[in-house]
């Protein structure tokens, strides 16, 4: 029947930092030093903001939480690529490009340690984390279609991981969004798993890239391991946005190379060899030593880094763990836009709680979750 | 001078205060599937196309988790979308949005984004239509914390509260009683004003009994009010209207006046939303009883298809049936 | 970014009755002369029927119809390719094909007639009617994988709307066919309408087959108004999938030449000149003109066969219009397996009001709706 | 010789009885989400994808519409799949399928086809899980007609009613209380003997009043009646345990002896579960009442996030103050 090109695979550095394209405008990000430094730096910063915030759950300060390890390269080329007034509707496992939007490290924390206030801050239009699968993407659309109506001349970004591309939300997004020519970019982080189930299970086709192919929408493949190319094509899909072209596709192939969670224990389901051979692809040591070979970063500047992430990273920490928790009546601060009277009785039933309680011990333990 | 003053039906008056707020506020777009060039399979969004153009009034690909998806993400960008769902029997793709969403958004980010959406669907059964166009399953959005649900029983309810929908910073799943949608013609003036969403409305006074209903049984449960006045039993009929949150002090008032109640409903009655109002009654009037609370509602089954749908629907006959039985009791 | 090879299109006979394939297996089809009488018999049949299920309903004496006026070819291929053994999970537009099926006139009529006995009959391991759209995608590949699991070498033909490809039940389905290599068929009834909503405003592609493309699943256009062509697709894919290579995606071009259903009014969204175009490439004449043309089918015959196709439609309506309702009881009777105990207030109270029923005048008048 | 009987968790009762059914029945498959190599994200699943191979133990594709779906095709063609939906945060796509389609097929094709599936689900807060974690919303489901809805408050009842679940020729939505997966142990013998689905259990016998609850609220429920006891009033304590179709009698039969009614459950109060046992109670049992009925629920908000859940949650005191309250009505 009827058979498909071969899907578009973009790679400007390979696993060996070499530069592996011919492609004249990969030099615009190849050669542009302050971009490539920018970038090395949010990745390291986010990965020490990972690797922290893992070692909180471990030590019963936070609750569940989805690290980025090894993806961070994706996650910064969101970030950098995107406008401050473009919008971003991210899922759960974005924190680099939540941090370089704005979002506080004291949020995210705050996020996974249950509390709300956690998404109260970044860019006022951007949409909040968003755990049930998918279900970004029909926002993101929605956006998308308030913007070309408002006249807007920004683009919507949504990100999803190779597992959400198998629910209704995401199919459904991409079909309207190459019917109404909407101006949003569709990043799939495809980390080759979802929990346990690893991504050949999840599709037959050969790249998720191509479902694009049945929403009438452009797709490329993209290695998810080299910010350059992940980030040129970011650009292109953007400026296709901006400009009234419409949606665009993309698939990063990546690789999580931590737990699905905290509460998750990879090795029951994949091998330490794949995993062994992932880290040779991971990300920031790729562009690390492409910076370096340029000479564009010494181990002075590196050192340098690392403290000052440290620092920022111990400081989002200690503004997590001093601040006071929300009053119990906070449940119904934000339920309505008023309070409605008729439930008055709640707050009563609330209150007379909140005192009982105050002359008890404190609860039990949390036993970590999903 | 443009007369503002119609005799119009319940779904003319959908449509009108439709009009009304799309003239006024700019933000307000509708979506749905066939709302565009076809008006609607009911007519509600009829001319809306003509008259405020495709960007704001969009038919969608047929995806009812899409439509409320979108919603979400428009009403969160700044627009009031008011989506059709063409029937509440393909509304349950759309529950996800609207549960774990629409009804969050504000509370998730502590104020900084909210889902001022409306969704309407009409709802109910008595209109011989096929299987999954008679559901009525407000009772599983009640349940929904920060969500409204809104049910109005006349063209001027419908008129007045569906304003009150638009105009709420709150989600609201606005539902059309469709049996009642062409039944009757009221004077509806086109005027702007909204009705309070945070009142039942008294439609007639009694001190006997007190019926509680919304939607297309309002009608049935006046019906068996005029009947019962013939037998000199004054019942007082309640149009709740608000399903979510709803006002539980106008039917405790009326309940402690008359000390008799029975709530109608066509749902099933199970899990319905008259166990709620039942049950905050058992619980705050008590002593004012003089008789057990009842429900007269469908039963608890599949809607039969329509060749048997009037064994299902709760009629006249049954309110008064039960009604009778309350006062002997 | 990528580029789709042109999606195969498939027609055997054009509009004018003409051979327009080189394709020498499809002589197989094209000289198979008791097939195509067969099919062309179903297909006048069936329009017969629909022709009268709507006259009845226009007089008050059925529900709400959706006819399947100008799609018959599609129907009739997928019956006359399916052995009695597949499985069915069909739509609400499938009249030729349930009826091939060995669904009575009867039945068919009592559903749209709101009686529920209408989808009692036809071969056992058949899914009944479906209305909730693209719903009935998702069970069709959960009976492919039923038979997957119990070793059973039948396929599953599934049928859906140009519209339903935009639900997600679909997209769902068209996954993990592709992923667990399902032996199942998707057969498209692209007829250009969704109520009023035409196929470009439904999805962005230019084909609804290439829907199959991010699914991994093979995928064919074919001309929905040659039986032909139809039938010889739909043969290949059960093929396929008969003997374990999974599922294929087929779209059916034809066009809805009436109503979307008695409820509807389609002057009001779409033009005369669009419909009569339509009726130039309907598909009973396309092969009444082919028999006609090789001395297959005579005048007489044709007289003799409408003759017979009034007398079992009527038959079937005389079966309808006579069979008496259903107790109200049997609302009860097929809900849970054996009626709950604790339900038995809910009899109580229905007997009672059967009772007060009995004493009073019959229902008022239906509207019609959808 | 196998040791039958075993100390065990819920969680772990759940896995037996999932293994039990798969041996004797070899039309019982799993699938869901990380269900196979995983063992289930809390190991319900454990060691079944050795034990009974990739063909019956399936890890799907992440969409639980397409879950759901599959289940009913497949219930309809043989088989007797058990789904898991892995928090029921997660299962509102999978809506249509239960409301349109599990619990309609038989009634749909008058017997020819039914639908006897199971969907698990994890349900409930307290664990200190992520947002969409702890959702208790077996209202929605418990309104349905044709489904069940089960929720186990043991290990012992986990292995009893899920047995009873997946041999039930009707579909069931069985609820597993998370919160209580691995609180307690206790001996389950692995006889294949299943619990009955038309019953509730009186886990506690008492004269004074009524405690009706389910699930991890039985916990405290029962924590509660102990208290009670101390200050001289004995608690009997119900656990609902089937909550579609339930049984009305013997809590009616409990309150008549009692004349007091506290239901005690984790979800919103209003349009809970909770409200169809009051609005039945308060019409049949009214003239015993000897105090109004009354709900210790969790409020009509949307769960806080973990910091802030226990404020949310029912505690033992507050299920003692209410029964003090009552009592002293
Ligand atoms: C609708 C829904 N179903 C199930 C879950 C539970 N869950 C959380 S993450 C996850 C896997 C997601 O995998 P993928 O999409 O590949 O993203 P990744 O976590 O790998 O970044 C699942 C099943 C959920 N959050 N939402
Ligand atoms: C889930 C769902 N949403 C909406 C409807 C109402 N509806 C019935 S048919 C229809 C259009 C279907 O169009 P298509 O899929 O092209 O099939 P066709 O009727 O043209 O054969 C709609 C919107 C429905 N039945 N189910
Ligand atoms: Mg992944
Ligand atoms: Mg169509």
């Amino acid at each position: 029947m009827t058979e498909l090109l071969k899907v578009e695979y973009r790679q400007y550095l390979d696993a060996g930092s070499e530069v592996v394209t011919t492609n004249k405008s990969a030099l615009v990000v190849l050669e542009n030093t302050d971009l490539l430094l920018s970038a090395y730096r949010w990745m390291a910063l986010t990965r020490l903001y990972d690797q922290k915030a893992v070692a909180l759950q471990r030590t019963g300060q936070m609750g569940t939480y989805p690290s980025s390890l090894g993806q961070e390269a994706v996650g910064v080329a969101v970030g950098l690529a995107m406008s401050q007034e473009d919008t971003l509707v991210p899922y759960y496992r974005d924190h680099a490009t939540l941090l370089i939007r704005g979002g506080r490290i004291r949020d995210l924390l705050l996020y996974w340690g249950g509390d709300e206030r956690g998404c109260a801050g970044g860019p006022k239009q951007d949409f909040p984390i968003c755990v049930p699968i998918a279900t970004q993407s029909s926002h993101a659309v929605g956006v998308a279609s308030a913007m070309k109506i408002q006249g807007e001349a920004n683009a919507v970004v949504t990100t999803i991981g190779d597992g959400g591309t198998s629910k209704g939300d995401f199919l459904e997004a991409l079909n309207v969004a190459g019917a109404w020519q909407l101006p949003v970019v569709f990043v799939i982080n495809n980390n080759q798993w979802a929990i346990s189930v690893p991504r050949g299970i999840q599709c037959g086709a050969d790249t998720l890239a191509q479902k694009g192919a049945g929403a009438g929408i452009p797709f490329v493949q993209v290695d998810g391991n080299d910010f350059c190319a992940v980030f040129q094509v970011l650009q292109e899909a953007l400026k296709r946005a901006r400009s009234g072209k419409g949606a665009t596709l993309i698939e990063a192939v990546t690789y999580r190379l931590g737990d699905h969670t905290t509460a998750d224990d990879a090795t029951r389901y994949r091998s330490p060899e794949e995993v062994k051979v992932a880290w040779s692809n991971e990300p920031i040591k790729r562009l690390q030593t492409y910076l370096a070979d340029r000479g564009w970063w010494t181990e002075d500047q590196e050192k340098a880094w690392q403290a000052e992430c440290e620092r920022q990273v111990e400081e989002g920490i200690d503004a997590y763990k001093s601040i006071q928790p929300e009053p119990a009546e906070a449940m119904f601060d934000y339920l309505y836009d008023e309070f409605p009277d008729v439930m008055s009785n709640q707050l009563d039933l609330l209150y007379q709680k909140v005192e009982r309680m105050e002359s008890l011990a404190p609860v039990s333990d949390p036993e970590d979750t999903h | 001078m443009d007369d503002l003053s119609h005799e119009i039906t319940l779904v003319e008056a959908v449509n009108l205060a439709l009009s009304h707020e799309m003239s006024s506020n700019e933000s307000v777009v509708v979506l749905g599937e066939d709302v565009g060039t076809n008006g609607g399979v009911f007519r509600a969004t009829v001319d809306l196309r003509e008259r405020f153009g495709f960007k704001r009034v969009m038919d969608t690909p047929l995806a009812e988790t899409l439509i409320a998806g979108m919603a979400v993400g428009m009403a969160g960008h700044g627009l009031k979308p008011v989506a059709e769902i063409q029937f509440m029997g393909f509304i349950y793709a759309a529950m996800e949005h609207l549960v774990s969403h629409a009804s969050r958004m504000r509370n998730r980010t502590r104020g900084r984004l909210s889902c001022p959406l409306v969704i309407r669907a009409p709802f109910g059964g008595g209109i011989h239509a096929p299987e999954h166009h008679s559901e009525s399953t407000e009772a599983l959005f009640a349940h929904i914390p920060g969500l409204r649900v809104v049910i109005p029983s006349s063209p001027a309810r419908a008129y007045g509260l569906l304003l009150a929908s638009i105009r709420s910073p709150d989600p609201v799943l606005f539902l059309e009683p469709k049996r009642i949608y062409r039944i009757d013609r009221q004077t509806v003036v086109d005027n702007g004003q909204a009705l309070p969403l945070d009142t039942c409305f008294t439609l007639r006074q009694g001190e006997d009994i007190t019926l509680v209903s919304w939607g297309a049984s309002i009608r049935e449960s006046l019906l068996a009010a005029e009947s019962l006045a013939k037998e000199g039993v004054e019942a007082e009929v309640i149009d709740l209207a608000s399903i979510k949150p709803f006002d539980l002090s106008t039917i405790l008032n009326s309940v402690r006046k008359t000390g008799r109640c029975c709530i109608v409903h066509e749902a099933c009655r199970s899990f319905g939303v008259g166990a709620e109002i039942s049950a905050s009654l058992a619980e705050h009037a008590l002593l004012d009883l003089k008789a057990p609370i009842r429900r007269v509602t469908g039963f608890d089954t599949v809607m039969p298809y329509f060749k048997n749908e009037h064994y299902y629907l709760p009629s006249e006959e049954d309110i008064v049936a039960t009604c009778q039985a309350l006062m002997k009791f």
